[in-house]
């Protein structure tokens, strides 16, 4: 079980001692039930700290704000980050180190497991609601607030509840955890940081949750027809707010191939290459454009995507985006036994092969 | 910079202009953006097209070039060589593929000429994106290299030096030679082999241009053409070759014995030995793998009775590393298994030999200095079957391909057998007997004809033993009749393979194979002596089966382009190399583990390309999510535009 | 016009405008969004904010301009303009009905939009008051604005249970109750004492106060060069989600969307854009205004507190909350302007 | 969405093809049907680029994109390549790209890979003529195409 005080400890250590700038972490926010990211620079914030089942951000993103920002800075801080950790916000990081984004020593990962469960889908919960929202979440032990939003250890079966308060209806209801974690959580295998300095919380081998890559094999199963009339119609929907990209610890190019919204322009960019860039696709919200993107972005996440989900939390108009990415994470794991964020010096899926690599689909 | 661009289609005389409307496509796309010339004319390769070219050129101002016409395979370089003279940079002229790739393969004229104007329309639309481009210059170490000392690498080696190049000579085994050491004689001629082979080999010894580095590897290499690094493997030298005087008192004493290579097993030899007696270089050797003396107290009887102290155990093996401009691969062949030829008993009867062993046979150097008889009871054989194309010309079971020169060696030796064995019979079963080279036909006719060798067309189903005989199942498919033949010898004229540890070498000088496992060479025919990779030659069988004088002529001509490229100061690469486009790179190295000439590595967090290693074939684009790279002149942005030209 | 609807003479009334495009919130993929309504389906009014807002009836994310195409070399313009078929909107909350008014400002002013008032002239707006907030960061009341406000809206319906109290604001709604003429019944004593007895409990409920409005745009003056702002969008992601989903954001882009490069047909698109992204700003030359995340936080909040009110005297923002509830990382309009009010 | 069953479109239906080929095998191997004068479907026009290895995912999402009915990309088979590496690195990504494009529906024979050696112009005239014709069965690509 998770104590949230130790990791408060452990912050407020790190800052005092001088090994970190800041503390990437969660606290509550004032415009939800679900926590908010927060950095703390000093060891009084640590307090402030939380840890429950609202805390969904994968804060690796942070770590990649955090470089562009000292890259373009005069004065820049080098001193290493510290970051609150669930076991797919390590594998993050244990992508950007094996791309070079920074190095090991630059992080301090306060790995937190999520033992026997994950962290609560919204969308998943306004769902249960029909659209209402929830003031306070919060996870149950046997129909009972347990406390200091402190975890149930060991609870591996997803019985256990969470406790919902619906804004302005002052019942509380308890829904099977089951039911409202995020499809992410419920097929992970790793609950636990692997890559870390410290780690709250225990290594829980056996979730009996749904098999991996559950919703992918689940989506597969649908006819050709049926396939399309889906993701046309979450393409048709899609508002190109591109938060999906935002949020993306893997999207940190200086400019997207696909769509930009940064054009990376230097002193030495010429009015040639400026006059051409490639428009791989336009910027109009249509089913074709929007496919362009899509496509792209899950194929430039192949062997790099950890499955944090934060692309599907965020769409606005729920696109099951994390869909596109564990299918492509399936099949290079079953045909290329393949895995993001587990081995920080292995090749990149894709600049690299077998002899065994399938080859029957050529013709 | 206001693009000009200029078009002509080619008639091909009607060639192209019977399927294409030429006119029209020049018509339609002076019509496109940019396109300030377009016309056609009947033979743009001729003079006057050429002419027309470099006209069009200067009088329109033109600072981009579309030819369509054939195959860029073909006048590519024709066409770029008139741009340059026209002051067009080669790089902004294009080929347009509208023969092979469009007049050629359709019928239907308003198809075609539908087709040619997107191909076109497509050049137009990437050579609006080309830059001028100048060769790379990459300077030249005057020092060649060569694989392998048969007679093609010997042959290479004295050929590069006769030009006055140093050459390093890296072989294998302990002595040179190769498989040419191991024959008797020679078709169709019947000169004795070592009698021409071992002048060469002294010649060898004798060059001081020549560093010979005998039980040597190739371990890597580095670096690119005209300036590779090679490191090279030396097994430890536990006889000293300088002190080493050849008086054969180590190998009474030594306790090992084992089949002797230079006798394909037929005799057997000691751990310390010397190959043969001419083996160049001249000096005993110690077999590592054998000898039980690198355990001192297992054994060191050698070391006692060398009385010139020739003999150290503790040596270890080194490794060189050698400045080398150009690299000559001339690994060899093995024959193919007998273990293969189970059906034949290959590897279960001892009188059924292959080819080589039977070489040995007839060898005066041989186990039986020349004397023909059958392994096992060493009685002369009286009744002998050849069996041709055996592991040949067999694509379900064995090797695909035919071994070329079994043919002629079956027919040598039948006649070889005949010149020891007058009184007895030789059968020889074939597929068909192919005999094209200067006096082979002949040679076949003759051993019919003179020796009285009993050609039999057809295949042979089995060969076991019966009453202390072989038992010969075949087939006469031209009397239609079944064949059995109680033979005391067979002799299995084995297919070609290439040479053990073949694999490993391509691997290391990363030089392609074909689907049979022999180096590829870059072009069939243009290129034949050439590898993919620039400044590696091919010579020999390690390409593919071939006899001594085909071996002899390629050895000659890879030692000619050895000695072309390394004639100049500075070598002419491509520049259509990769070009990073810094802003957008993160340092991420996925183009670095993509790349299969490690020609980019990281420099202050960026990915940066050595243009010398760099060969354009762009797997780098094809894995960067960035874009951050391209290759110049087939960047991403031609390939949209290409895109778009078509599906307009 | 003021009549009572029994709910379930809705459709009977849906059904007469049987010559429009009927729209209404849907509860689909986890969200409400509104859809067509085919004809003879029933309408589900229970639903909470719909998460797109209506702005995208007449100012839709994918705007034609007109075609081009060259013909002989020459340049050939074809015009667009879209000639939609009269328009209904049922279930639009309070806060989005306000949202239009300003919408409209933006688009007239100076300059007549004409693609925005092609779609803005065939649309009626029938709005659904809120009995009670459908979540804790609704604060329509703190920018002057009510549960029922019937601010651009045509029409005003109030849920009282078993029926609807609807009201007819503008000529174009009182037409459209005109036609379901039959589905209605007259509003009595009882039904009139109902509706303000819930419009008066729907406001009484307690919302996230913003305190004096003008104080609020002086503050935001001043705090200008603050360190406030980066520091307030520290987490900020620069998504686009706060502006699209805004009822009042209008900032577009225009591209020249090209089919063909060789005959050089193509369209002139006006698309959303949002001044969140960092090219919004950009120059060619690479120098970026708005270069950081704090600037463009501070221009979204300036725009709808403090640029709007100098331009056309009212707020922006009309309280719907879309932009705090949606925020992936919880960046919360309310408290960055307690915060600036506060230093 | 258009409906392939109607025979009209599909007697009128003529399919476009962006077929990439790799210089040294593929667009050897194209040149080589041409020089054996083997006549095959005019359907696929080709761009010839250096290696599959090359070939970058939005190519072929692009050529899609803008209409194409059908994508071939076409290299040296496996321990031919020219480049020793690039058609093992193209088919690992093009496998996943044709799993990606058959997850969201389209059309599973729209994409298609082969290895074409430059020996193989009869085999070339094969994969495209068989191309064209299950694209006729298709018909038009209207999935991932501009609606423009």
């Amino acid at each position: 079980m998770v104590n949230v005080e130790e990791i408060r400890d452990y912050a407020a250590g790190l800052l005092e001692k001088g090994e970190v700038k800041s503390v990437l972490g969660f606290r509550r926010g004032s415009a939800s039930a679900f926590a908010e990211p927060c950095t703390i620079t000093n060891v009084g914030e640590a307090a402030s700290l939380v840890w429950d089942p609202t805390c969904l951000n994968n804060l690796a993103l942070y770590l990649v704000k955090d470089r562009k920002q000292q890259a373009v800075s005069k004065t820049p801080d080098t001193r290493p980050v510290g970051i609150v950790a669930k076991g797919c916000d390590s594998r993050a990081i244990g992508v950007l180190l094996q791309e070079n984004y920074f190095k090991r020593e630059d992080v301090v990962v306060i790995g937190v497991s999520c033992e026997g469960t994950g962290v609560v889908d919204p969308r998943k919960l306004s769902a249960k609601l029909k659209g209402r929202t929830a003031s306070r979440v919060t996870f149950a032990v046997q129909g009972s607030t347990s406390v200091a939003g402190g975890r149930t250890p060991g609870a591996t079966d997803g019985a256990d509840g969470i406790n919902v308060s619906v804004y302005g209806d002052e019942t509380e209801t308890v829904i099977p955890a089951r039911e409202v974690l995020a499809d992410r959580c419920l097929e992970c295998r790793a609950a636990a940081p692997a890559l870390n300095d410290v780690v709250f919380g225990n290594t829980v081998e056996a979730r009996d949750f749904n098999e991996p890559f559950h919703a992918a094999k689940e989506a597969e199963r649908l006819s050709e027809d049926e396939r399309w009339a889906t993701w046309e119609r979450h393409f048709d929907r899609c508002l190109r707010c591109f938060a999906c990209r935002a949020v993306c610890p893997m999207c940190y190019c200086p400019e997207c191939v696909v769509d930009s919204t940064t054009f990376v322009v230097t002193l030495g960019t010429s009015a040639e290459e400026k006059a051409n860039r490639i428009r791989w696709c336009e910027r109009s919200a249509n089913t074709s454009e929007s496919a362009v993107y899509h496509l792209t972005r899950a194929i430039h996440l192949a062997g790099r995507c950890i499955d944090c989900g934060e692309c599907e939390r965020v769409c606005p108009v729920n696109i099951p985006l994390r869909l596109l990415n564990t299918k492509l994470e399936k099949e290079a794991f079953e045909m290329f036994e393949y895995q993001a964020g587990h081995d920080i010096e292995q090749a990149s899926l894709l600049s690299s092969f077998r002899d065994e690599d399938p080859n029957s689909f050529i013709r | 910079m206001t693009k000009r661009t200029g078009v002509f289609v080619c008639h091909c005389g009607k060639n192209i202009a019977a399927t294409v409307d030429v006119k029209k496509v020049a018509q339609e796309l002076a019509k496109d953006d940019g396109v300030v010339f377009s016309e056609d004319y009947v033979y743009m390769c001729s003079d006057p097209g050429q002419t027309a070219v470099i006209d069009a050129i200067k009088d329109n101002n033109l600072n981009g070039m579309v030819i369509s016409c054939c195959s860029p395979t073909l006048h590519e370089k024709t066409f770029r060589d008139a741009s340059e003279l026209g002051d067009l940079n080669a790089f902004q002229c294009e080929i347009a593929n509208i023969r092979e790739q469009c007049a050629w393969v359709h019928k239907d004229m308003e198809v075609a000429t539908e087709k040619a104007l997107k191909i076109t329309r497509a050049s137009v639309r990437r050579v609006q994106h080309n830059q001028a481009l100048e060769p790379i210059g990459v300077p030249v170490t005057r020092r060649a290299m060569v694989v392998g000392a048969g007679i093609a690498g010997i042959q290479a080696a004295l050929d590069l030096t006769d030009a006055g190049l140093d050459v390093v000579l890296v072989e294998k085994q302990a002595t040179i030679g190769g498989n040419m050491l191991k024959l008797s004689e020679t078709f169709p001629t019947l000169d004795c082999s070592q009698c021409i082979l071992s002048p060469k080999m002294v010649s060898v010894s004798k060059n001081s241009k020549i560093t010979l580095m005998t039980e040597s590897e190739v371990e890597s290499i580095s670096g690119f053409v005209g300036n590779f690094k090679v490191k090279i493997k030396k097994k430890a030298e536990f006889v000293d070759p300088e002190l080493c005087k050849l008086c054969d008192d180590c190998t009474p004493v030594c306790p090992v014995a084992v089949p002797n290579e230079y006798d394909v097993g037929l005799t057997n030899r000691r751990a310390i030995h010397i190959p043969f007696a001419q083996a160049i270089p001249a000096s005993f050797t110690l077999d590592e793998e054998a000898c039980l003396g690198l355990n001192p107290v297992v054994c060191g009887k050698c070391e006692e009775v060398c009385d010139v102290g020739a003999i150290d155990y503790d040596k270890k093996p080194t490794v060189t590393e050698e400045d080398i401009g150009a690299i000559i691969v001339s690994t060899g062949f093995d024959l193919y298994g007998m273990e293969h030829m189970g059906e034949f008993g290959g590897g279960r009867y001892p009188d059924v030999l292959d080819g080589l062993q039977f070489e040995r046979l007839c060898s005066a150097s041989g186990a039986t200095e020349g004397h023909i008889m059958r392994p096992s009871d060493h009685k002369v054989p009286k009744e002998i079957v050849f069996i041709q194309c055996s592991g040949s010309r067999d694509p379900e079971n064995h090797c695909a391909y035919c071994s070329k020169i079994c043919c002629m060696y079956t027919a040598k030796h039948a006649t070889l057998y005949k010149h020891h064995v007058p009184d007895g019979q030789a059968y020889i079963f074939y597929i068909d007997i192919r005999s094209g080279g200067k006096g082979y036909e002949e040679f076949v006719q003759r051993s019919m004809e003179n020796d009285g060798v009993i050609y039999l067309r057809g295949r042979v189903s089995r060969v076991y033993e019966k009453d202390g005989k072989l038992r010969v199942m075949g087939v006469d498919t031209l009397a239609g009749r079944n064949v059995e033949i109680d033979a005391d010898m067979v002799v299995l004229a084995q297919a070609m393979e290439p040479s053990k540890g073949t694999a490993e070498i391509a691997k290391i000088l990363k030089i392609a194979r074909d689907k049979d496992g022999f180096l590829a060479e870059a072009h069939p025919k243009l290129k034949p002596v050439e590898s993919v990779t620039a400044g590696i030659y091919l010579a020999g069988a390690a390409q593919g089966p071939k006899d001594i004088p085909e071996t002899v002529s390629q050895a000659g001509a890879a030692a000619s382009k050895v000695i072309a490229l390394l004639s100049k100061d500075q070598l002419a690469h491509s520049p259509m190399v990769a070009k990073v486009r810094d802003p957008y790179c993160t340092g991420c190295e996925m183009c670095v583990d993509a790349c299969p000439y490690d020609a980019i590595t990281l420099v202050d967090g960026k990915a940066s390309v050595n243009e010398v290693l760099c060969e354009g074939c762009g797997s780098c684009v094809g894995v960067c999510v960035r874009a951050a790279i391209d290759v110049k002149n087939v960047t991403q942005l031609q390939i949209h535009e290409m895109i778009s030209a078509i599906m307009a | 016009m003021e009549k009572i609807l029994r709910q379930e003479k809705l459709r009977e009334w849906v059904d007469t405008l049987d010559d429009c495009e009927v729209y209404a919130p849907a509860f689909a993929d986890s969200v409400w969004n509104f859809a067509r309504v085919e004809a003879g389906t029933d309408i589900d009014l229970s639903h909470t904010n719909t998460i797109g807002s209506v702005k995208a009836f007449t100012f839709p994310q994918r705007e034609v301009f007109f075609r081009f195409e060259k013909k002989d070399g020459v340049p050939v313009l074809t015009p667009t303009l879209p000639d939609p078929k009269p328009t209904v909107v049922f279930g639009v909350r309070p806060c989005d009905g306000r949202g239009m008014p300003r919408n409209d400002t933006v688009f007239n002013k100076e300059f007549e939009d004409p693609y925005y008032w092609a779609r803005r002239n065939k649309l009626t707006l029938v709005g659904l008051a809120c009995n009670q907030p459908h979540s804790p960061n609704c604060f329509c009341q703190s920018v002057g604005g009510s549960p029922h406000a019937e601010e651009g809206l045509d029409i005003l319906m109030t849920d009282l249970g078993d029926r609807f109290h609807v009201k007819g604001v503008t000529a174009k709604g009182v037409e459209a109750m005109e036609r379901g003429r039959d589905a209605f019944d007259a509003v009595s004593d009882a039904d009139q004492t109902e509706v303000d007895k819930v419009h008066e409990t729907s406001r009484s409920y307690p919302q996230r106060p913003i305190g004096d409005l003008d104080a609020i745009s002086e503050a935001l003056r001043e705090s200008f060069d603050s360190p406030l702002w980066a520091d307030m969008a520290q987490h900020c992601i620069g998504c686009g989600i706060c502006t699209f989903l805004c009822p009042t954001c209008h900032c577009f882009d225009i591209n020249d969307e090209v089919i063909s490069p060789t005959t050089g047909e193509g369209e002139r698109v006006r698309t959303w854009d949002n001044c969140q992204f960092p090219d919004f700003t950009m120059h060619t030359s690479g120098h970026n205004p708005r270069g950081d995340l704090g600037s463009r936080l501070r221009q979204r909040v300036n725009h709808k507190f403090l640029y709007f009110v100098e331009n056309h005297k009212t707020q922006q923002c009309t309280g719907c909350g879309r932009c705090i509830t949606e925020c992936p990382v919880g960046i919360d309009i309310v408290a960055v302007l307690e915060r600036v009010g506060q230093s | 969405m258009s409906n392939p069953s109607q025979t009209t479109e599909v007697q009128d239906f003529e399919p476009r093809i962006v077929a990439f080929l790799c210089k040294w095998c593929s667009s050897a191997g194209s040149d080589l049907a041409g020089v054996s004068r083997i006549q095959y479907s005019a359907n696929a026009t080709p761009i010839t680029i250096p290696c599959s290895g090359s070939v970058s995912p939005m190519y072929i999402l692009s050529a899609f994109n803008k209409g194409a009915d059908g994508v071939l990309i076409s290299g040296c088979h496996p321990g031919d390549c020219h480049y020793m590496e690039g058609n093992y690195l193209a088919r690992r990504k093009l496998y996943l790209v044709k799993e990606l494009l058959q997850f969201i529906g389209l059309e599973s024979d729209r994409f298609r890979m082969s290895w074409v050696s430059a020996a193989e112009g009869a085999k070339f005239a094969e994969v495209v003529d068989e191309f064209v014709e299950d694209l006729r069965v298709l018909g038009p690509q209207n999935r991932l195409k501009a609606e423009r």
